[in-house]
């Protein structure tokens, strides 16, 4: 994969986020404070505005993109979506060249990364729920190149969603709520299967 | 929504200069969204900095001043400011002795203000923190976020800004903002639902005949949905969960009744009304009490009550003169 | 209706009972619905007495303590107080210097207050009265009952009350009264009805995209109904009647920005961030400003601004000493 | 008429204001402050309160009322209700005799104080609207015994009452509405009409 076409998931995954904005904050009044939609587009509307000149390497965009979410989101998903960006980059095998194992490897600290700093386990009801399984699934597909272990990811990431509805929450504002937590998908969960699909379709496109 | 609002993306920058124009003694960073004393900090005063979403009015900006905070760092509406805006908060109070960060338990807030201390650590500014976790709508367990902050920050930001003021150290000044934290309990209700002005309607629907109990200051929804309840049952809805928490609740305390930003003044101090013979009948000794918006929840109907047990040191430094737009005594 | 009540027809009776447990420093005469400085007035000071219907909280009640009133008459939601009430509340306010009524331009009030006034005169208590008609939403004409008092009810009250506090006499302190009402002009925009709670539903209904410009404080209809307007807009309705009232409005002035009740302060700041460029525009030199909810209309969401053109008197007795539940300073 | 007929006024004065109160209050939600309602039923349920033992005379009673008025209902309407009965008694030839002529002058100094008090002028959009003609018709027809004056001094109140609500309010809160006032019937004049139609039912029953 180039660094284009990373740049390309990036902006693909502020389109999603911007369409999408209205039903992230959606998901997010049933169980939260009303402001998911509008904290992803803000940052990713920022991200957007830093990708031009496109940043010189992989290393370099995960970098860029991970320390603007972090200073402009703020809630809780600023510094857990910064945090994902800024393990990538560390997390390659090479500053440069990119391929299936070495993104699977960059997404795993990624995750490894928001799992250390919010301390949400699977089943709390957070993006983890979206994140673990995806990158679980990329690893099974990464030998069918790199779309195709996307796409795998970005499935798993939405049955992860999915799965989030009849869980009672236990990280996140939504744990305020005990018991009436369930019944509802988890915001979180929705923007990274968003993430996901983003890195997918741009993927399949790039083949 | 009917709001005094331009373009909702605009309304924390707004009302910042709004803010600007009218306190000449707040000097508003307004590429930062940071509210400062307009006098530097007092070389050897520890400086206190709060911040948190905005929607709260007046806290934390309000608490701005002499006797008080020395910043705050205002995020978007009910969205943790970033670590960027709590750092340069933290940065321009500093006046070599040290800050203490008053954070609200919100993983937002934890989370950003945590990052905010690495970088202000790696900056060489000594940072303390203290997180205040009161409200007992919310089950506390190992496992969870635990329990929101809420009341008990404004009544500790003026504690422990007096202690400042006087001249502690780090290390006081955040023992004291752990005593108090450690004394403070919670509890609110909304009659309505709260409208972020970025999402254009009402959080949730709540129909005319019911009341969420235990909701926070997000305008989340609270831990259960009753039937709407005479002011006199309501006053047991929030007194009775607080005395229980205590479990042995006799003794001084500051009391603080809040208007959620809705709700007049007229039925705060009929809620009062109800609420002070509940306290008094669980042997709280009410020394000083708090009545009016001030932490409120945008435009939510609804209030929360906050006892803080108070020793002698408590209400001596609460008697403190303070000058701040929110509160302001002894000056 | 989402109102903290128990009884609608017991909303003032409990609601005093709050003010009563809230302040110590304040004494409620619950027969007569009259709230007094705990300490009798000091002999030789003229009192300042005011009143009128409730609903329109901290105002009156709430602005009694030092450097201000020694006593209000609080009428039923809306209501002026009855004679026998504000008689009640003159003869105990009355250290024998002599009381100034501070009355709002209503034909329930001026009526209620006068008779009161003959009552007080025949039992030798010798009163003066001022009538505070700010409003500039109501056309003045010697065949209409007049404008409305508002806005600088409160700002009189302050000023006025410092002056009394020093010792003046009762022509002095009734000439100073007149001075400020002439000096103060307001205006007030609704963003919704208010809810009477003996009603039990709004007092009209307001389409999602209208609002009402040259509201008074009794959720009474404005002068106009148009489409709901950015903030911007809105200054400039609040602003230009009022600076066209003054004719010059130029000079040194103070101003109070009011919530209604039911706007929370940040939209009250951005509000104010659009009123100030318009007022600097005008001339207006703002030395001192008030923002919060100081004169409100039950739980209506809108705003009044007021502009008092101030001298250097009125200034230093803005800054003196006032203690009360609802403004304090200085001590 | 004796005191005892006086009195049954008063009481069905109070049961039509209690049946109409929330009328009344609705009238002054259109161009008030939406309390009319309770201000008179507060008002007229202390005054029969104090009914019980029922006063010796007409004098006495129309000032037990007035003052009742005066010191519970408060707004305009207290003052000015309050003056009304408070005018009355004085303007009695004799303070217990009270025939067809001797409540009309009462009726008709009570209306002049009303007036007095409040500056209104008819056509001002008040009370006065529904009194001022009620008093004329009362004795226009006064030749024909109390029930008939009464009955034609309560049409008159009626009528009056209507013709309010073309009107511009120039007193009261409703001139803050301006030119909006018109269109709604002025809640003092309806209650006025009550005061009148009470008058007449008593005195009819009576007969
Ligand atoms: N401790 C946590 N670990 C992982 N994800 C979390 C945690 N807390 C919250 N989240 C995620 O953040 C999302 C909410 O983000 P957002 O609404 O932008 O912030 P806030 O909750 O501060 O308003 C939740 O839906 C959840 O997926
Ligand atoms: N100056 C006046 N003269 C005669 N009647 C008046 C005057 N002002 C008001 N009223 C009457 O009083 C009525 C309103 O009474 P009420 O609602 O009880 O008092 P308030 O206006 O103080 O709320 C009006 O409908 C009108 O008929
Ligand atoms: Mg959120
Ligand atoms: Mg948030
Ligand atoms: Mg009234
Ligand atoms: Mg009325």
């Amino acid at each position: 994969m180039s660094t284009d076409d990373l740049v390309a998931w990036i902006r693909a995954f502020r389109d999603a986020v911007t369409d999408h904005k209205d039903e992230l904050t959606r998901l997010d009044s049933e169980i939260g404070d009303a402001d998911h939609g509008s904290n992803m587009a803000r940052g990713l509307d920022a991200v957007v505005a830093k990708l031009d000149p496109a940043p010189a390497s992989p290393a370099e965009l995960f970098k860029t993109v991970g320390m603007t979410l972090v200073s402009t989101v703020g809630g809780a998903s600023g510094p857990l979506y910064g945090t994902l960006f800024l393990r990538m980059g560390p997390a390659l095998p090479s500053p440069d060249g990119v391929d299936t194992a070495a993104l699977g490897a960059a997404l795993r600290a990624g995750v490894e990364g928001v799992i250390a700093r919010g301390k949400a386990e699977p089943g709390d009801k957070t993006m983890i729920d979206a994140l673990s399984p995806a990158i679980d699934a990329w690893d099974a597909a990464a030998d069918d190149g790199p779309a195709a272990a996307a796409r795998a990811a970005a499935e798993a990431a939405a049955r992860g969603r999915d799965a989030t509805e009849p869980l009672v929450a236990r990280k996140g504002r939504a744990s305020y709520l005990g018991g009436r937590s369930a019944g509802h998908i988890d915001p979180g969960a929705a923007s990274s299967t968003l993430l996901l699909e983003a890195l997918a379709d741009t993927l399949a496109a790039a083949e | 929504m009917k709001k005094f609002v331009n373009d909702p993306a605009d309304v924390l920058a707004e009302a910042l200069r709004g803010i600007q124009a009218a306190h000449t003694d707040l000097r508003v960073d307004a590429e930062n969204r940071v509210i400062l004393r307009a006098e530097p900090t007092r070389a050897g005063k520890v400086a206190l900095v709060s911040g948190g979403g905005s929607g709260h009015e007046p806290m934390h900006g309000g608490f701005v001043g002499r006797g008080m905070l020395d910043a705050a760092a205002a995020g978007e509406v009910f969205t943790s400011p970033t670590p960027d805006q709590v750092l340069a908060a933290t940065q321009a109070a500093d006046s070599g002795a040290g800050v203490l960060h008053i954070v609200k338990n919100y993983t937002g807030d934890v989370l950003n203000f945590e990052m905010a201390a690495e970088l202000a650590a790696a900056e060489g500014v000594q940072v303390e923190s203290v997180v205040v976790a009161d409200d007992v709508a919310v089950q506390d367990s190992t496992w969870t976020a635990g329990r929101r902050g809420t009341g008990t920050t404004v009544i500790l930001e003026k504690i422990v800004g007096a202690l400042a003021e006087e001249g502690a150290d780090l290390a006081a000044v955040a023992a004291l903002a752990r005593r108090v934290s450690e004394a403070g309990r919670s509890m609110g209700v909304a009659l309505t639902s709260c409208t972020v002005p970025a999402a254009g309607r009402p959080t949730f629907e709540l129909p005319d005949d019911e009341m969420e109990v235990g909701v926070g200051i997000h305008g989340e929804p609270g831990r259960s949905r009753v039937k709407l309840a005479s002011a006199r049952e309501i006053a047991k809805l929030m007194v009775d969960p607080i005395v229980h928490d205590f479990g042995d609740a006799a003794g001084p305390a500051i009391v603080l009744l809040s208007g959620l930003g809705g709700t007049p003044l007229i039925e705060q101090y009929l809620l009062y009304g109800e609420i002070a013979p509940l306290l008094a009948e669980a042997g709280v000794d009410v020394q000083r009490v708090l009545i009016g918006d001030y932490i409120t929840s945008l435009d939510m109907a609804g209030a929360s009550l906050t006892v803080v047990k108070a020793d002698d040191e408590m209400l001596r430094l609460w008697d403190a003169p303070v000058v701040t737009p929110g509160l302001r005594w002894g000056a």
